[in-house]
């Protein structure tokens, strides 16, 4: 099977064997050898899937900016590359450039770690999530927990971030932020239970090998609107971005951050938001399958499963944008009540309908309106 | 990038003469790498700085950081977000539909943290003068000033007024003025492209 | 265009030598008064004579004296009418309007710091448009306003 | 959490100019606020006494720099009022056309700025954009596109260019359609009803007892417009209704300024059918050779004549488009005005803060400020 990991292992073991084959016998020995390439292997792996999103990270914020450009009857970013493209390298160069300045009160080890730990936990989430078959760390029995498990860090660090920068504003802001993560993250989980109840699998992978006929949203689709709609808030997108009410408080949490420590918690939001459409896609959308194209286990062309993935990526990512172009800001109460009185008893009754359809064994019935699958 | 020149002699000279300037330290050459390596532990850290600083911080700096940063700097300002007075209306209108600033990379950024580019877009007051000068200081290096309008060039209409700060220049140290009363969009846009070509011909 | 009612409930309450109705047009007359009597007088005019609205309070320097002007509104006749009271330069006091008119606060605030007439009994007398601790009353016709020498602004160490 | 002091300014986004809001809030409760001003302090009216009368018009177009139009006719009328200059016919209309034309532009700048308080971002580029093809028809008769020094004392500087009244009529069109998508925009959203209805309520009496004016006043169901209460230059002669709302909140405020653009649209198409009826002079012909010339060296015969003239006080009202403006110009036979003094609403309206913020949550806050409409440049002058 033609997998990231086998490649990125491929890539060091077949010079260091060819290396070793004009070795003498310890050396070769000690250069060829099963945990050395395994760990060569991994960092290589690692590099690939960094470099891999990173670069997907970058393309989304342009994508974004372009295309609220669009919507606001404006151009965008288009001076630096071609439409702009290479903006935000030059955006990443240049904050990487610009000094980093610690407020006078702030915690030392607060304002430099969650910036840090933001990224990093952020980051962890590509090596989780399968974007094809190939494309994993590995496939783990309970990737979808594991999964939300690092995506709920988040609240922790920005809720250090904020209050080791010592700003009001930026206190003010942490904590919305932790009360909307946390308010959000149980719909967000109770809609899970809904698609693991159908799927009968915490594995990412087994989830969209079960969507190969029918892909989720038909049947879950309480579930769905719910999970966008946590996602938005666990994203801090607009309408739900009041930790980074621009009017209101400054920056929100990332008020006294600048230079790289900016660029870090700027791309961390992004990584999010990319995760989450990722999310969405695996869970709701088929993830790399597409009906009459590419089966689940797409094994003999993963790239196509790659195409089709980011290609459903991207559009949900539209969908969020255009919400954002579109819709005001709501308030931190009003955002709370939703959570906890709408929120939660949607998802309720999206378990409830899911382990309806799982009883009736209607899921083909469903699955036969036209559009939704049927491979 | 070639190597180290270690007699004037060898200068090409078809070249151009150089600058004062540009001048390569072609008199004094770098401490070489043979010469390092008969120095002692202790004599090793100053010598070894002194090489880099001369060869590869000033030629690789020269040719390959600078421009690279100089790049990302100039490409990517990102203007303090706030409004003095006459000229925030003209510094906004520049971010609508019409001229988007945005095209050139400017985006306004309402933390001082974040920016790098300070375009004082009005009258200055000595009531908010202290409150410039500290907005001024908390954005990091390397940062800018453009004094959009008459009024944060040199006091424009209220310069002999008794509370009026006569020009901006007096506070912060300005890159670009920008005339007019106030000046239309395209002429801010202008400014932040000269301001460009001042990032673009830097040498720090 | 005088409001004659206006000057006949006047002249009932203070007689003519005290306070005097003059013609101003635009307006329902301009009520000279004396300054001792500018509580009483507002009170008059909003509970009697409908004037619910205080729409600007301004101090004019006049050199020998210094002007306190009050424009009220009427919703009822759709007037305003302009209440001036003078007060000597050296004695520059009038009892603040405030209690009677809420929005004055700030209005007297402006021509306490720009025409130096002080408002007794003001709830907030602070510096509203120049910074704290400025000297100077601007509007006073004492105060010069000059061409901007060079100046020399000390940087504070970062 | 305790109760903490933060300062909302002089650099916020929700500010829209440089002052301060200081606010004590109790958690996400605002418990009391309380606004500095002066920072744009540039002493106009103390200015205004070293300049000739025409002088101060470049002044008042940076007074309020989003309603330039507006401030230069209320100096105007005081000004005329003063000098006694009586003013040519078509000069009102034209001056009503003008101030109408602005009102329209301040309230898209104020849609374009309250919007993106709420968080809405592309109505911002929308209001912007519409607010620039109003500044080029002003750019195309006047030569400015916010400062304009265009109305003088006796009239205005001069005449519409040929084809003038067909591009604002067409402009007019334009503009009506596009307060359809504004209200799309706004008033479809749930969201924004949950954001701005019932909050930052002031009623009639606190707004009168507060010295509140303007769109404020008439959201909590005042009919009060001083173009209609106490007519100046040509608005007798036009017609228009006043709108009014009932729930002095922020979405009453939202609707009292949309309807007050379309009320705009109306005056201005009826002045421009009048100014195509009736060509004329646009400047009084006999003025004092002083203020036809006002940068006359000293010596010039004018200011000899200027001696002469009679002393005189004006006094004039206006429906600025934030609200009552009042002017009051000293004339002691100078070359200068010796006192002129101006009165701003938004000076007024925000000096009431404490009554219409207070008890919001902080998010309310640039909803609330932003239905305000403030011009920092006209409050602190």
């Amino acid at each position: 099977m033609l997998s990231l990991y086998s490649v990125a292992y491929d890539l060091i073991s077949i010079p260091l064997t060819a290396i070793a084959a004009h070795l003498p016998a310890p050396l070769s020995a000690w250069l060829v050898n099963t945990t050395l390439l395994n760990v060569l292997g991994a960092l290589v792996f690692c590099a690939i899937l960094l470099g891999a999103s990173m670069i997907n990270t970058i393309m989304l914020i342009w994508f974004e900016r372009k295309m609220l450009g669009r919507f606001m009857d404006r151009r965008g970013a288009m001076h630096v590359g071609f439409a702009g493209l290479l903006q935000n390298f030059a955006d990443g160069l240049k904050l990487f450039r610009k000094n980093t300045r610690r407020p006078k009160d702030a915690d030392f080890v607060g304002f430099y770690a969650a910036p840090t730990a933001y990224m990093v936990s952020s980051l962890v989430m590509f090596a989780i999530l399968p974007v094809s078959t190939g494309w994993s760390a590995g496939a783990l029995p309970l990737s979808l927990l594991l999964a939300l498990v690092v995506f709920s860090f988040a609240p922790l660090f920005i809720f250090l971030s904020a209050w080791s920068s010592a700003n009001k504003y930026s206190l003010l802001g942490g904590m919305r932020s932790a009360a909307q993560m946390i308010a959000y993250e149980v719909p967000i989980l109770l809609a899970v239970v809904a698609v693991v109840v159908l799927s009968g699998s915490f594995d990412l992978t087994t989830i969209v090998y079960e969507q190969q006929n029918y892909w989720f949203w038909a049947p879950l689709f309480l579930a769905l609107i719910v999970f966008v709609a946590g996602m938005l808030a666990e994203m801090e997108r607009i309408p739900f971005d009041l930790p980074e009410a621009e009017a209101e408080l400054v920056e929100g949490w990332n008020t006294e951050f600048g230079g790289m420590l900016f660029a870090f918690f700027m791309l961390a939001d992004y990584v999010r938001a990319l995760v989450g459409c990722f999310l969405i896609v695996l869970l709701f959308l088929g993830g790399w399958t597409m009906p009459g194209w590419v089966p689940a286990s797409a094994t003999s062309f993963p790239l196509a499963g790659i195409f089709w993935f980011m290609l459903k990526t991207y559009l949900v990512f539209g969908v969020f944008i255009w919400i954002r172009a579109s819709l005001p800001r709501v308030r931190t109460d009003q955002l709370l009540r939703v959570g906890w009185m709408r929120m939660v008893p949607l998802s309720l009754l999206s378990i409830v309908l899911a382990v309806a359809v799982v009883l009736t064994k209607c899921l083909p019935v469903i699955g036969c309106v036209p559009g939704i699958g049927g491979g | 990038m070639s190597t180290p020149v270690t007699g004037a002699a060898k200068v090409p000279s078809a070249e151009p003469a150089p600058t004062e300037g540009d001048l390569p330290m072609v008199d004094q050459p770098a401490v070489s790498f043979v010469e390092i390596e008969t120095l002692r532990a202790r004599e090793f850290i100053p010598a070894a700085k002194e090489a880099l600083s001369s060869m590869a911080l000033e030629k690789g700096q020269a040719e390959v950081i600078r421009p690279v940063f100089n790049w990302a700097g100039r490409n990517s300002l990102f203007p303090l977000h706030w409004g003095l007075a006459c000229c925030a209306i003209e510094f906004a209108a520049a971010f609508g539909a019409r001229w988007d600033a945005e095209r050139f990379g400017v985006v306004p950024r309402s933390s001082p943290r974040q920016c790098d580019l300070m375009i004082v877009n009005g009258t200055v007051t000595w009531k908010v003068a202290h409150k410039l000068i500290t907005l001024y200081e908390q954005m990091p290096d390397p940062k800018w000033v453009i004094a959009m309008g008459n009024c944060a060039t040199g006091g424009g209409p209220f310069r002999t007024a008794y509370s009026v700060v006569p020009g901006v220049d007096k506070l912060v140290p300005v890159d670009v003025y920008i005339a007019g009363c106030p000046p239309r969009p395209e002429a801010l846009l202008d400014g932040i492209l000269r301001l460009e070509q001042l990032i673009r011909d830097r040498r720090e | 265009m005088v409001g004659e009612d206006i000057g006949e409930r006047l002249a009932g309450h203070w007689g003519t030598d005290r306070l005097h109705i003059e013609p101003f047009p635009g307006t329902a007359g301009k009520v000279r008064f004396d300054p001792a009597l500018v509580l009483d007088v507002l009170r008059v005019m909003r509970d009697e004579l409908q004037f619910a609205h205080l729409a600007m309070v301004a101090g004019i320097d006049w050199e020998k004296h210094r002007e306190v002007l009050y424009a009220l509104w009427s919703d009822e006749r759709k007037q305003y009418i302009l209440l001036s009271a003078d007060i000597p330069a050296e004695a520059a006091h009038i009892e603040s309007a405030s209690s009677i008119y809420p929005s004055a606060n700030w209005h007297e605030r402006e021509a306490w710091e720009l025409v130096g007439i002080t408002f007794d009994h003001h709830p907030d007398l602070r510096h509203l448009l120049t910074p704290d601790g400025y000297k100077f009353h601007p509007l006073l016709r004492s105060f010069k306003l000059h061409e901007p020498e060079t100046l020399e602004v000390k940087r504070r160490d970062v | 959490m305790s109760e903490m002091w933060i300062n909302m300014g002089p650099q916020h986004p929700m500010t829209h100019g440089l002052w301060n809001l200081r606010v004590k809030i109790d958690g996400e409760i605002v418990v009391d606020v309380d606004a500095e001003m002066g920072y744009l302090h540039r002493g106009i009216e103390k200015i205004s006494e070293d300049r000739h009368y025409n002088e101060v018009i470049t002044l008042m177009d940076r007074c309020c720099y989003v309603a330039g139009m507006a401030w230069e006719h209320l100096y105007i009328l005081a000004a005329e009022e003063a000098l006694h200059v009586t003013v040519p016919e078509r000069a009102l209309y034209i001056r009503v056309m003008s101030e109408e034309f602005q009102r329209v532009a301040s309230h898209l700048m104020w849609y374009a700025a309250f919007v993106q308080d709420i968080g809405l971002l592309t109505p911002f580029l929308y209001g912007m954009r519409d607010r620039d093809l109003i500044l080029d028809l002003f750019q195309s008769y006047t030569g400015g596109r916010m400062t304009y020094e265009y109305m003088r004392v006796g009239g205005v500087r001069n005449d519409m260019p040929p084809g003038f009244t067909d591009r604002a009529r067409k402009l007019c069109t334009w503009l009506i359609d596009r307060f359809k998508e504004y209200d799309t925009l706004c008033l479809a959203s749930t969201i924004f009803h949950k954001r701005c209805d019932n909050i930052g309520v002031l009623k009639a009496a606190a707004c009168r007892k507060h010295g509140v004016t303007g769109p404020m006043l008439r959201s909590a169901g005042v009919k009060a417009d001083i173009r209609k209460d106490r007519p100046y230059a040509a608005y007798d002669r036009v017609e228009f209704d006043v709108p009014v709302q009932q729930d002095a909140d922020v979405t009453a405020r939202y609707l009292i300024r949309m309807e007050e653009m379309r009320q705009s649209i109306r005056i201005i198409r009826q002045t421009l059918d009048w100014l195509d009826a009736h060509p004329g002079p646009v400047i009084a012909p006999q003025l004092p050779r002083w203020l036809g010339a006002p940068y006359a060296p000293i010596g010039n015969e004018g200011y000899l004549l200027k001696r002469n003239y009679p002393h005189g006080l004006g006094f004039s009202a206006i429906e600025e488009p934030h609200g009552e403006a009042l002017a009051y110009l000293v004339n002691d036979g100078g070359e200068h005005p010796y006192r002129v003094k101006f009165k701003s609403p938004v000076f007024a309206n925000i000096s009431a803060v404490r009554e219409y913020v207070v008890g919001y949550h902080v998010a309310d806050i640039p909803p609330i400020m932003g239905s305000v409409d403030i011009c920092v440049g006209e409050v602190d002058r």
